[in-house]
């Protein structure tokens, strides 16, 4: 199978090739780029709440907006979703949001206090 | 074809007829609730038939036609699939399924419309492990086990549960709905005819679960009306027609009246007993007779495992006749 | 057998293998399950986040700056498991190991304002089993704990462990799914900071 | 770190401690059918109950635990198992992989699996067992019994974790170690159908995890979700289960579907009519089976707009699976026909199976639904999709998979008997069911009035499911008389897909060499239309095998142990759940840091075995 003639047990050496350094600089820069998107959008969510002049009619959905902002950048940034060969992952991790959304609907408005 | 359509339900009728209790079964619907749920019970099954047929019919058809003889060796073709046909059984379901998905949703709508009108009658029914009680807020009655109603008069139901979940199910009259702690649920229901309906707690709710039956009685409007009035005024002093029963009150009041209230006095750990003596049944399914009773205030769990009425071995045979007298005395009814 | 290659260093090493493939697939599917674990919890919370009864309510108890800090830590941690993986790839096993125990002590960080917040709730009257909204508050919050908790718990022995080793085809996935996991465990503090907390304050 | 060992291990440490996915697949296979037999058995004392009014062969408690244990053993200790089992085997050899993606988990959910089953029914000796129904609704499972609902909440959570592990590990297996050629759109119906269910698997169980969580954080530890005093809810309860239960029906009844697929092209001798449909059907119900599981709540009080959205929704289901069996209709169209057993068993599930799918729409029909609703008529729906399902699925693939799993071939004539004795038998205890429902019979009653009606059809219920009854035994006396019967022939049915090219036994290494699949129907493809026998993707080489380990055994073991401290938390037992689960921990810990890499079968090896 796959792994004939390759040893999992030694250490690999050796340097990365020019094209993986290159890529891994590249990716560096997209990394701290998204580490500092995520702090902004944290900060902004946590300012509209502080402060006094937003209204929480807008400031709730608008927070919620940034967390799901959010979320995606952590899935493709951080977690690489959008590299090649992630197809299946990214389908399961969507069909799981897609089931995640009326569980948690149904768990919040049909409780039976309020009719719908 | 409109006629053969027409004919299935009438062939399951048919088919059913005799079976079942009058006052019991879904089937032999008595008002205008069960009614329509039956009708849409007909208009489901019609379909069902429909698909059955035709399963049914193209199986048949295959597996006589298409069966291996004997010294047959030869090797079908090898079909992938044909798209006319797909998209024909694909279409025509859904054109059945809307045939039962529209009147069901009108019909989901139109029994959960509970609104007050002006001679309806109001009753918050509260489940209790395992038995009924039924307050009528507009009579400031308070009854057990038997639930009185006016005919033709639509009934708003309130749910609610005092323990765990139960569900009030009556179903010759209506379709059932939970009684669930916390939560109130709406109902309503009409019965055209006099007569006494069986109901039943449907949810498993415990060892009593399977007794845990009651009645719907339904009587004239001007019955009820009576029947409200003297539940209301009923004070202790119902008229006691021999010193027997004065001796029964006694004893009741020494050991009963922490639980069962009698006109308006009295706990509610149990059911409410001012009109008891026009019980049919006792605790809900037990002849109404004295060896049933007695026994059932002696031993309930015997009668009814489960029961959460304290028992009471100790009464004398004395005592007993006493309370029973008394009990039996206890009527709002002329 | 094979001791005598040169195992020279693939752009991912955590995928070269079929275990390793394997490995990260059925650890994204994991996740997707965690997904809707977690779902369920947020939707039991939001069912009963009102239902304070004699207790404290969210405006009473939460405190925007230590969720701040507490956001910031794991964001923080969250990039110095990046560096770590990148690291990696770039075949620098110190790097690998420092940038994933930087990781672990901002996890740690962590744990221990949330267990610090957990006993300030407490002893303002929110016990565990004070009203449905303190079972459902400390069940959803307390189960990404747990989550955090595993983490350093899995990181730190993958740091013992493989501290001698150097990089090989087993336990560069072990490391990559670690990463995965802590990310994750990101995600899921992004969702409670913005319902649980700002929405608990905001209204 | 390659070694061949060779060493003669004793027969049960080798069972204990295998990793082959057909080992443990057997293995699934007989704790299932133990459990079956057990449900089956608890079911016969319930209907011995139900035969006359008012019977008082068994306290109305004891019927409550009975009912319990009888729906939860069948679903998750019986029917889920042996479909796990069938998959086990079967998957791999379908899609020419050497063994499933993680063997070291593959065990570990069997025994986890195994020893949760084991933890459950134990309750049966500790103060009775759980009597608040398989759906375990609060408040009367929080507030209102005993521990057998703890043993149920425990024992559940740890088999549900098994298979989580199993429905992960088979998604990773077929996605990832499929032979080449094998695209997905190759691949065999049951594979298909293993795929979605464990699909469904991954995203439905968390929900089930977390419901017993809060369950068993209520019971134990206090906490009040469900306590209405204390501002709890109780219909939350009621979400998560059915957010989880309603996918596990499909859970249990996709691998049957697969199964019939399966059974009927290769006795038909055709290719599955419309393969792609089938899939898509397949992949469309999986996905509204998340969608529709407030039909089990209509009754609860959501209201009218959540009403009619899960009535329609759940109707909906009835198109993709009406587009599956006319898809099996048609594919018989033009066959031939073959009455082999495990024919026969797709044949009756057709009619079997529709007249309960169509009762399920009845239900889905909500304004109706409020008649329907927890009588008799639910009854006699869910066994009509279950047993005319799930059930004659499981039979059905025993017969067609008996001899690739075991060597020999189950005998023909005893197997037809058990046949028409369990089909008859099942309609005849169900069928009346329906009329009971409608007649004002409701369900988990523990006995009914006489002069009702309702006395006549509950003995001919009784009766039917006496006939179910010997007929099991038939086929458990099938089992016995048929070894001598052994299967020299890898391919008895002349069958169609890759688990028929194997010479027989199965070897452990399934594949001497990784086939090449050059269309849907791999096999029969090479022997119609192509070189008569497999061609081979890879050389002949010395093939990689991963090593036994008990710590599976262990793990479980260690949370089998830890359960009875939870349980028993009040009286002092906390330090047994602290050593359960240093048990637990403490081998995932060993497992964790122990490199096992396996071992080698040398290449002249499987050239002996092979020929
Ligand atoms: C294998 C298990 C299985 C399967 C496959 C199904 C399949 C279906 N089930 Fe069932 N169900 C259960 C197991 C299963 N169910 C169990 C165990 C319970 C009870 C749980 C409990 O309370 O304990 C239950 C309960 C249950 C209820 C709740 C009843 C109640 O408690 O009030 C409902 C309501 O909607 C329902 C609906 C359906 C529907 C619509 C389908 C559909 O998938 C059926 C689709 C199939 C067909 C329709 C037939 C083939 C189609 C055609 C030939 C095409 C043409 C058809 C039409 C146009 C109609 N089921
Ligand atoms: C996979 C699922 C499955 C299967 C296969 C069955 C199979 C059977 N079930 Fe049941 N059933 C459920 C799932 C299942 N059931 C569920 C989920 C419930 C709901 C529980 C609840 O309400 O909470 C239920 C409830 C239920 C009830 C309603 C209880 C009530 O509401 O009060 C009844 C009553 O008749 C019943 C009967 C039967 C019968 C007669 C069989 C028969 O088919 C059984 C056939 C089995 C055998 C024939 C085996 C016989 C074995 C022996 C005789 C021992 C011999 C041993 C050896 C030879 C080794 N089941
Ligand atoms: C602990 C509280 C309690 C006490 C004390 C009690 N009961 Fe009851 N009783 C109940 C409950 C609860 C029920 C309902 C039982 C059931 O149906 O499950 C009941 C039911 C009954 C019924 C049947 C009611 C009906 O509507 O059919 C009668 C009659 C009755 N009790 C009489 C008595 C008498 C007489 C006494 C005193 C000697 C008594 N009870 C004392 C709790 C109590
Ligand atoms: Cu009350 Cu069942
Ligand atoms: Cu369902």
């Amino acid at each position: 199978m796959a792994q004939h003639g390759m040893d999992p047990t030694a250490p690999l050496t050796g340097e990365p090739t020019k094209k993986t350094r290159r890529k891994l600089a590249k990716e560096m820069r997209t990394q701290l780029i998204g580490f500092g998107f995520m702090i902004f959008l944290t900060t902004m969510a946590f300012i509209s709440i502080a402060s006094d002049e937003i209204p929480s009619g807008f400031a709730i959905p608008f927070i919620l907006l940034l967390a799901c902002i959010q979320v995606v950048l952590q899935l493709y940034i951080f977690m690489h979703l959008n590299e090649r060969g992630n197809g299946w992952q990214n389908i399961m991790i969507w069909t799981a949001v897609l089931i995640a959304i009326p569980t948690v609907a149904s768990l919040m408005l049909l409780l039976g206090i309020v009719k719908y | 074809m409109r006629y053969l359509w027409r004919l299935l339900p009438l062939a399951f009728i048919l088919l059913m007829a005799g079976c079942g209790k009058q006052n019991l079964s879904a089937l032999d619907p008595q008002g205008p609730v069960a009614a329509a749920q039956f009708d849409l019970i007909k208009l489901s099954l019609t379909i069902m038939i429909i698909v059955i047929v035709v399963v049914f019919a193209i199986y048949l058809f295959v597996i006589i036609r298409f069966r291996e003889r004997p010294g047959d060796t030869h090797i079908p073709k090898q079909v992938h699939g044909n798209k006319a046909l797909e998209v024909v059984w694909t279409v025509i379901p859904i054109i059945l399924l809307l045939f039962l998905a529209v009147p069901n949703v009108m019909q989901t709508f139109t029994l959960a419309e509970v609104e007050d009108t002006e001679d309806s009658v109001r009753i918050v029914v509260t489940a209790h492990q395992f038995w009924w009680e039924f307050e009528y807020p507009e009579y400031d009655v308070v009854a057990g086990q038997d639930m009185y109603i006016p005919t033709n008069t639509r009934i708003n139901i309130e749910l609610e549960a005092s323990d765990v979940i139960h569900s009030f199910w009556v179903p010759a009259l209506a379709g059932k709905q939970d009684n669930v702690p916390g939560i109130t649920n709406e109902m309503w229901l009409e019965a055209p005819e006099e007569g006494v309906y069986q109901g039943r707690c449907t949810e498993l709710c415990g060892e009593g679960h399977w007794l845990m039956d009651f009645q719907v009685i339904a009587v004239d409007p001007d019955t009820f009306e009576t029947w409200a009035q003297n539940m209301a005024t009923t004070d202790d002093d119902v008229e006691e027609e021999t010193t027997v029963a004065v001796e029964g009150r006694e004893v009741f009041e020494q050991n009963c009246i922490s639980c069962h209230a009698v006109g308006g006095e009295g706990g509610n750990m149990g059911p409410n007993l001012t009109n008891f003596g026009e019980r049919e049944v006792v605790a809900g399914f037990l002849e109404y007779n004295d060896e049933n009773i007695a026994d059932f205030i002696r031993y309930p769990q015997e009668k009814k495992p489960g029961s959460l009425m304290q028992a009471f071995p100790q009464i004398t045979d004395e005592e007993m006749d006493a309370l029973i007298d008394y009990l039996d005395s206890l009527k709002v009814l002329d | 057998m094979a001791d005598q290659h040169v195992q020279t260093l693939p752009p991912s090493p955590e995928k070269a293998t079929l275990e390793g493939k394997n490995k990260y697939l059925g650890f994204w599917l994991f996740l997707g399950g965690e997904t809707v674990l977690f779902a369920s919890l947020f939707g039991t919370y939001l069912g009963l986040r009102g239902s304070t009864v004699d207790g404290p309510g969210p405006s009473e108890l939460f405190h925007l700056p230590l969720v701040f800090i507490m956001t910031m830590i794991l964001l923080t941690s969250s990039l110095t498991s990046v560096f770590a993986i990148i690291s990696m790839k770039k075949g620098n096993y110190k790097g690998l190991l420092a940038w994933m125990t930087a990781t672990v002590l901002l996890g740690a960080t962590f744990l221990g304002l949330e267990i610090y917040e957990f006993v300030e709730y407490v002893e303002h009257g929110l016990g565990f089993t004070t009203s449905a909204f303190g079972s459902s508050f400390y069940t959803l919050v307390g189960t990404h704990g747990a989550h955090v908790a595993f983490g350093i718990a899995w990181i730190t022995t993958l740091i013992i462990r493989y501290r001698k080793s150097g990089l090989t085809l087993t336990n560069a996935p072990k490391f990559y799914v670690a990463v995965l996991y802590w990310h994750f465990i990101d995600v899921v503090w992004v969702f409670i900071f913005s319902v649980v907390y700002l929405m608990g304050i905001g209204g | 770190m390659s070694n061949t060992n060779a060493q003669t291990k004793s027969v049960v440490w080798d069972w204990l401690t295998t990793v082959d996915h057909k080992k443990i697949g057997i293995m699934y296979l007989v704790a299932g059918a133990f459990f079956f037999a057990l449900g089956g058995f608890e079911a016969i004392l319930m209907r011995i109950q139900l035969m006359f009014p008012e019977a008082t062969f068994l306290p109305a408690q004891t019927f409550n635990e009975l009912l319990t244990m009888h729906g939860t053993t069948m679903i998750f200790l019986a029917a889920m198992p042996i479909l796990f089992g069938l998959m086990n085997y079967i998957v791999p050899l379908q899609i020419g992989a050497r063994d499933v993606a993680f063997p070291f988990l593959n065990s570990l959910g069997f025994w986890l699996f195994l020893f949760g089953g084991i933890l459950l029914n134990l309750s049966w000796f500790f103060g009775g067992a759980p009597d608040a129904g398989w759906t375990a609704y609060v408040p009367l499972s929080s507030e209102y019994s005993g521990t057998g609902i703890d043993y149920y909440v425990l024992g559940l959570q740890i088999s549900g974790a098994g298979t989580l592990i199993g429905g992960i590990n088979f998604l990773v297996t077929i996605i990832n170690m499929r032979a080449p050629g094998m695209s997905m759109m190759r691949m065999p119906l049951f594979t298909w159908s293993t795929f979605v269910a464990s699909t469904l698997i991954l995203f439905a169980f968390p929900a089930l995890t977390i419901g017993l969580l809060l369950l068993m954080l209520e019971r134990i530890f206090g906490a009040t979700y469900f306590a209405v005093a204390s501002g709890g809810n109780v219909v939350i309860w009621q979400h998560l289960f059915w957010i989880f239960g309603h996918p596990e029906v499909y859970i249990l009844i996709l691998p049957a579907f697969g199964i019939f697929s399966e059974i009927i092209a290769t006795f038909s001798k055709k290719r599955l009519f419309g393969y792609s449909a089938m899939v898509f059907a397949t992949l469309l119900i999986g996905f509204l089976g998340f969608m529709v599981w407030a039909h089990h709540m209509f009754t609860v009080g959501m209201g009218p707009i959540a009403n009619s959205i899960f009535a329609v929704a759940t109707m909906a289901i009835a198109v993709p699976t009406g587009i599956k069996i006319f898809n099996w209709l048609f594919t018989m169209w033009g066959g031939r026909i073959q009455f082999t057993t495990a024919n026969l068993f797709a044949l009756g599930f057709i009619p079997s199976f529709v007249m309960g799918g169509v009762t399920g729409i009845m239900l889905a029909t909500s304004a109706a639904n409020y008649q329907f609703h927890d009588t008799y008529f639910v009854v006699a729906h869910f066994h009509y999709v279950i047993i005319g399902g799930v059930v004659l699925g499981i039979f059905g693939g025993a017969f067609y998979w008996w001899p690739r799993m075991f060597g020999y071939r189950l005998n023909e004539t005893l197997g037809k008997i058990f046949f028409w004795m369990f089909l008859f038998g099942f309609h005849l205890t169900f069928f009346v069911q329906h009329f009971l429902g409608l007649m004002g019979m409701p369900r988990r009653v523990a006995s009914y009035l006489p002069g009702q009606g309702l006395d006549e059809m509950n003995l001919i219920s009784t009766i039917g499911a006496f006939l179910m009854g010997v007929a099991f035994i038939i086929f458990v006396v099938n089992i016995f008389v048929s070894m001598k019967n052994k299967e020299t022939s890898g391919d008895p049915w002349d069958g169609r897909t890759l688990e028929w090219t194997i010479p027989s036994p199965t070897p452990e290494y399934n594949f001497a060499q990784t086939p090449l699949v050059r269309d849907v129907d791999a096999l029969w493809y090479e022997k119609y239309e192509g070189e008569g026998s497999m061609k081979a993707a890879e050389p002949l080489g010395d093939i990689h095998m991963p090593n036994g380990s008990i710590l599976p055994v262990i793990i479980s073991l260690g949370l089998f142990i830890a359960s009875f401290g939870f349980i028993y938390h009040d009286d002092g037992w906390t330090w047994v759940a602290i050593v359960g689960l240093v048990i637990t921990f403490g081998s995932m810990f060993v497992r964790s840091i122990k490199e096992d890499h396996g071992y080698h079968i040398p290449v002249d090896e499987i050239k002996k075995g092979g020929k």
